[in-house]
């Protein structure tokens, strides 16, 4: 393959490596903010979007959202790259000379852009968990997993990114690194998640405090850190744009988590440390689809407005009574929508997306463009999601009994608990000689050990 | 003056708690345990092997109450705590010699 | 250097530093795994391994693999580059032209490719400690981590990736990234020392489960995160090849740790997050020898293959009663011998490597070269392992005391515990001046503390 | 941009991105290490500084470090590229032809050049936190973050790495990666705010253990990664420079943990956990300066002298009375100095840097510079740091009241606690309806809550 | 009425619960305690400060039992508890005056 | 014989230790409890939406002595533990009928 630029090559396939790490790190945003005795079930729902939708990705997912336009710009092809066929010696993103030859060495492998969009499509199902903690049933959620990333995130990857996909090619909204794609539409599923599962046992009433903020620290860090991957690494070369992006996520995510900070400070008298996570992740989300068209002062405007928006929305689920466990809505939608419009508002013709808006004169136009791209996400997830959603709801249920969730669903769906941090007070023995007599007690116990 | 203890389930604490202070009780200390009995255990399973624990989580109650208090106070809690499923818990009452408050000093009924 | 290719090299030396996390990975993966008197026992082992194995990396190890041969394919000169001389403005891996001089901008520094290595040797011996958890006594350990280096990995790296190696340049097996070098070479010497240092104390009575499943999935996200450096980097460029690895390295991984998850469901009624991470590794260990020679399809049959095999694997400890504490055979001895194998029967023409599994028309030539290599890798690993161990076991001893163990290894080796999470309960006082002052008191205070 | 080199660029934005993680690395290494009720403050105070800094740095600081002298070496001009304007398609370090044009393909976008550097203002910073864990009022660091990182970093990173800046430039010391900006420099400062705000209650009486020492070992493991983006990102290419960069930097960090852990096993009787993480940091701390100017054998001795003498240095506080609480002096100040000055002892000809040291047959010359530049640092940065601390200290105050920090800084502070890990005696209600009913019950609470 | 309360060796729990099983015992309440007493407790270092923690991990177990089971079940207690090195832990009995059973409001007797 | 029992604020445990070993006590027994009383809890605050947090940390200490040492030893625990703020805690005292010492088999006097 003698057209691969070795330099873009690198840089691709480490973002694409620090983008699955992505998944883990929300891993830990999500489960640090559950109480102690879902932890692992929420960690699971990430692990098991990381396993399935990595296969169907290689399967049908690439190919519907990057396979030949099957018609209107609505989807790809399932077909044409089915298990990546046909794609190990490709190279995708040369450039061309007059004679419409590839440049030499300009090119990356085919590959590398299937990897660095898989982890794309992973972490967008991951995302949706947030928002059902603490009580969904696990088998449930991992058939959710695979019909919405088929459904819904592999038509609309088309949709933004496709060739011939309407979004940025025919209405020209900008979104560089995925604000629709992937924060808009996974913060409007979860809302549909939410909505259909209905509220814990005791919320609104009992305090659902994360039982470990640390571990909400530590995948906010790794979250940004992945994040780099992400938006610079968007531009699919390590050139100037992937270096404005990378600023601009710097830039816009600091200021979030201190506009966070400062609501908070405002509003309740303390500026908590889950403050300035969120904050971090408000921020992060916000400038995914905007780090390619605004400059650093662009940035910190979108990071403010998006730290401070999403610290008032996160508690709007108390008000109208949707419990949106881990604020999904609050953080993802509301900042998603934030970054993509603000695009319309802020961007500055001399960064690398080469649009104007409507404060640097570029008037309406652009706005619109993007209120155009949010929309339809969000019309067209929040329905499809729904409908999935109500399905697995009325057929296998959704939902763990009342029991399991008050004992916990660690134990009652995985038969784990996350810690045993004392020696002293555990009493347990051995049950059978290990896996060979394990199934029959195990289906046994599954039964009794339940009463709460 | 008499001191009584209660082993009950952890998600009842929050009833309990209230039952007691529209009683009127004052003050009481609560610390977790674990406890074996009727009720059985669970099952934890890693890497395929297979294993029993007995304990099962309980919160330890103890409220410090004038003699007379000590019936209508295990009436409550029983009451608050009940589930009438298997591991509810146990209610004992001891007699107590003296309580004193740490603060002040004073003895007895003043001290509660 | 003009000979460098600043791609290939920035592409080796951020894989490099993945690697190198690796090692931080695996003290939480499996430091989770250890009751929570022995965790940090447990990541000390992992840190001793990075101390000692660097070190002698630079000395001689280097040296020993990568040298001229001394003889037979079986090692390299430990002399010829003592202390990396002579490397420093050295150039590898760059491609020559037709009389023999190097094409500009081909290469890679050789200290690029010494750091390279140099953390595949690291994590080797640390993966080995899996096995001796909660009673090993760590200077034992910290000999045995230099002996072994010495004898068993830097010889067998040699005859994979050396230069004249037989295994790699004579029989012609396929071993990308270190299947047989790195995970069977560890699963093996793991069950030599499991079998020298006999069982813990209660082992198949009493229950010795994770005491922070959390930080198992920790570590499990980082490890995959850095495999991609792993298995990719071992293209030693940003090619082709790199990003197939890369690719094979998502899939197969998803694969396995969704084919544990099954197995367990059937077979216990639960999928556990211990069996997601695990799988995970076990996925990860299996496509290290694969990842160029398979396509995605291949991938996912060596994933499910290795989970489902794995998984079944880790009970043989109780059946056969060898107490191989966390696992380390049944994962990456069991795991690595999938992979290996399975190259010989999945191994696809048109993938990087170019060699041709059974299943595809290419005879059982392969699946042969593939069961030496791996069988020879096998015997030898075992054979002077057992040596090492013993030798040490009947010198300065393997084992810590039975009060100790009881106690625990934390405190009895460490002097330290590992959570201190409650404020109320600590009761403790300064004994002394500060480092001053220690001295005296923690040798009395040794011989004291220690009736459990 | 025809200007630019991909892997080069691809280098410098991931190497900037794993300095990113460094700081919330740090995060847990300090967090670890302080009592569970002020561990989030503890990491508050490393996101704040990543706020900040990053802000700040786009608006002033960017201009104030790299923008033209404004005379006499010592600061650049705050207003040149003030916002980053006219930055964005800017190329630095590109090889320029004789007649002083660019040439093709050798720069990076100078964006990519603001991003490693921010990193770098952002981490030095937040390491002086560690030095008043437990007891600083959080409004008050902010601001002294504010006004240290103006005053203090921007101009010595201007001395040591700015245009005409006069250490490097003109005195010709070697301070490869930021002996001297970073670490002496936060160092110091460290040391003044220390003695500004005073020990804390119980110092020299009450043991101040380490509440998660995994964390500490999380916190080091992953600076160590980060820390590879620090050093060898510092040659701003990928090249030769860099992967020696990389090996100094894995050899001296691994002799200086195990110096550190054998100086405690002779003094104490126990090599500790805590010991190994400390000498990592120390290692990594004394190889920074000299990354580029030694060989292997140069770098084991610098991490052996390291690891030593910083391991005997924590320990002054108690002996001299100044409460550094997490031994940011012992560790960042002394190893800062041991590197810095051994480049004048051990600095090899052949390596990148081309200064020869004493041992070397180089005379005292080098040696001399490396002092002079270490010693301009201490005292400019003791200075000032001790002027901005006593006027924050008597102003709004620098140190929060005795009841608050017997109660933890986490609940009084943030109004938080880190773990709730036990789901059973918990006892609690929610106040208000969500954040609207926040505001009021918030101020009251705070007033009444905090008798310990 | 009874209160059995022992203070042990964290892992002798699993013997003295067996002990107690087979001895008849239905029920026992376990909890997390820590001791101070001729037992020395251990020392730690960090970063080379020496500190020394008295107080050792115990475990505490309370049994109710009929006023002629008392004596008996200490000594079960004792027996399966003791190791024979110091810090073995204390057995104490005190007189309660009422027990309920929380699930059913049972008393006495019955609700043990 | 007497089971002394304080409930008192954990930053005190210290001092109260030194306090009863000065006494002569040889050993005591220490664990975690949460209290409810006249000192408020603490408010918390995650993602805007405030919790009131009841309980409050506290530490149990149980000490076994001679009759006749009960109400000195009550007073040594008032006086060390003493801070004059709300929340100070409480000391009782119960009746034991027997105490053993694990290791010996020892009775009454001579176990504590
Ligand atoms: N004899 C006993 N002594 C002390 N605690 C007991 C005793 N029996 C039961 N308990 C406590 O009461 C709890 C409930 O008892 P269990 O027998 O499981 O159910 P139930 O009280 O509903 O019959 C146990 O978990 C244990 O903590
Ligand atoms: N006077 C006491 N009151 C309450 N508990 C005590 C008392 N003395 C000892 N204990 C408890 O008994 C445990 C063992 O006591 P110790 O004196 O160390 O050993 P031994 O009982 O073998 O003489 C202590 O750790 C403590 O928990
Ligand atoms: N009636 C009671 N029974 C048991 N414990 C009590 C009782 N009243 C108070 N306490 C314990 O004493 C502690 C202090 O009591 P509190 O009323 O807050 O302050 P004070 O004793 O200073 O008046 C409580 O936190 C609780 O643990």
């Amino acid at each position: 393959m003698p057209d691969i630029n070795a330099g873009n090559t690198a840089w691709v396939l480490v973002c694409a490596a620090m983008v699955l790490l992505m998944t883990p790190a929300l891993a830990f945003f999500y489960g640090g903010m559950t109480r102690s005795k879902s932890v692992l079930n929420m960690m699971m729902m990430s692990f098991g979007a990381l396993g399935l939708v990595s296969i169907i990705w290689v399967l049908w997912g690439y190919s519907m959202a990057f396979g030949a336009d099957v018609g209107g710009g609505l989807v790809g092809s399932p077909t044409e790259f089915f298990g990546l066929k046909g794609l190990m010696t490709e190279v995708v993103g040369a450039e061309m000379d007059d004679a419409g030859n590839a440049v030499a060495g300009t090119g990356i492998p085919a590959y590398a852009f299937v990897a660095f969009q898989a982890v794309f499509a992973i972490i967008t199902v991951a995302l949706i968990s947030g928002a059902i903690a603490d009580r969904a049933k696990y088998g449930a959620w991992l058939v959710f997993a695979v019909v919405w990333a088929t459904l819904v995130y592999f038509p609309v990857a088309h949709w933004v990114w496709g060739e011939g996909g309407w979004i940025l090619d025919k209405i020209e909204a900008v979104d560089f690194a995925g604000g629709t794609v992937v924060h808009i539409n996974a913060g409007v599923a979860a809302l549909a998640l939410a909505l259909i599962l209905g509220k814990r046992i005791g919320f609104g009433k009992v305090p659902f405090r994360p039982h470990n903020v640390p571990f909400v620290m530590l995948g906010a860090g790794l979250l940004w850190f992945g994040w780099f991957g992400f938006n610079a690494g968007s531009a699919l070369a390590a050139d100037g744009t992937a270096a404005v992006a990378w600023v601009m996520t710097l830039v816009a995510t600091a200021a979030a988590s201190l506009a966070w900070m400062a609501t908070e400070k405002i509003r309740d008298g303390h500026a908590t440390s889950l403050g300035a996570a969120s904050g971090v992740v408000a921020g992060l989300v916000a400038i995914t689809p905007a780090c390619s068209s605004v400059d650093a002062l662009g940035a910190v405007v979108i990071g403010i407005v998006a730290g401070v928006l999403c610290a008032l929305a996160v508690g709007l689920k108390y008000r109208w009574g949707y419990d949106d466990s881990l604020d999904v809505v609050g953080v993802h939608l509301v900042g998603g929508i934030v970054g993509t419009l603000m695009i319309g508002l802020v961007a500055v013709e001399e960064a690398p997306a080469g649009v104007v808006g409507l404060f640097y004169g570029g008037g309406l136009d652009q706005l619109g463009k993007q209120a155009v791209a949010a929309g339809a996400v969000i019309v067209f997830s929040f329905v499809v999601t729904l409908i999935i959603g109500l399905v697995i709801h009325k057929t296998i249920g959704f939902r763990v009994s009342g029991d399991d969730e008050i004992q916990g669903v660690d134990l009652t769906t995985h038969a784990e608990t996350a810690y045993e941090l004392s020696d002293a007070t555990y009493g347990g023995h051995f049950a059978g000689g290990g896996p060979g007599g394990a199934v029959k007690a195990g289906v046994s116990a599954a039964k009794e050990g339940v009463s709460a | 003056m008499k001191l009584v203890t209660a082993v009950i389930k952890p998600f009842r604490l929050d009833d309990v708690k209230t039952a007691l202070q529209q009683f009127g009780i004052q003050g009481l200390t609560v610390s977790e345990a674990s406890g074996f009995g009727r009720q059985r255990g669970h099952t934890e399973v890693y890497r395929g092997a297979e294993y029993t624990v007995d304990l099962v989580p309980k919160v330890r109650v103890e409220v410090l109450v004038e003699d007379h208090e000590a019936d209508p106070v295990v009436d409550v809690i029983i009451k608050s705590a009940q589930t009438g499923r298997i591991g509810d818990g146990k209610v004992w009452v001891v007699p107590v010699d003296a309580v004193a408050r740490v603060r002040t000093g004073e003895r007895g009924h003043d001290a509660i």
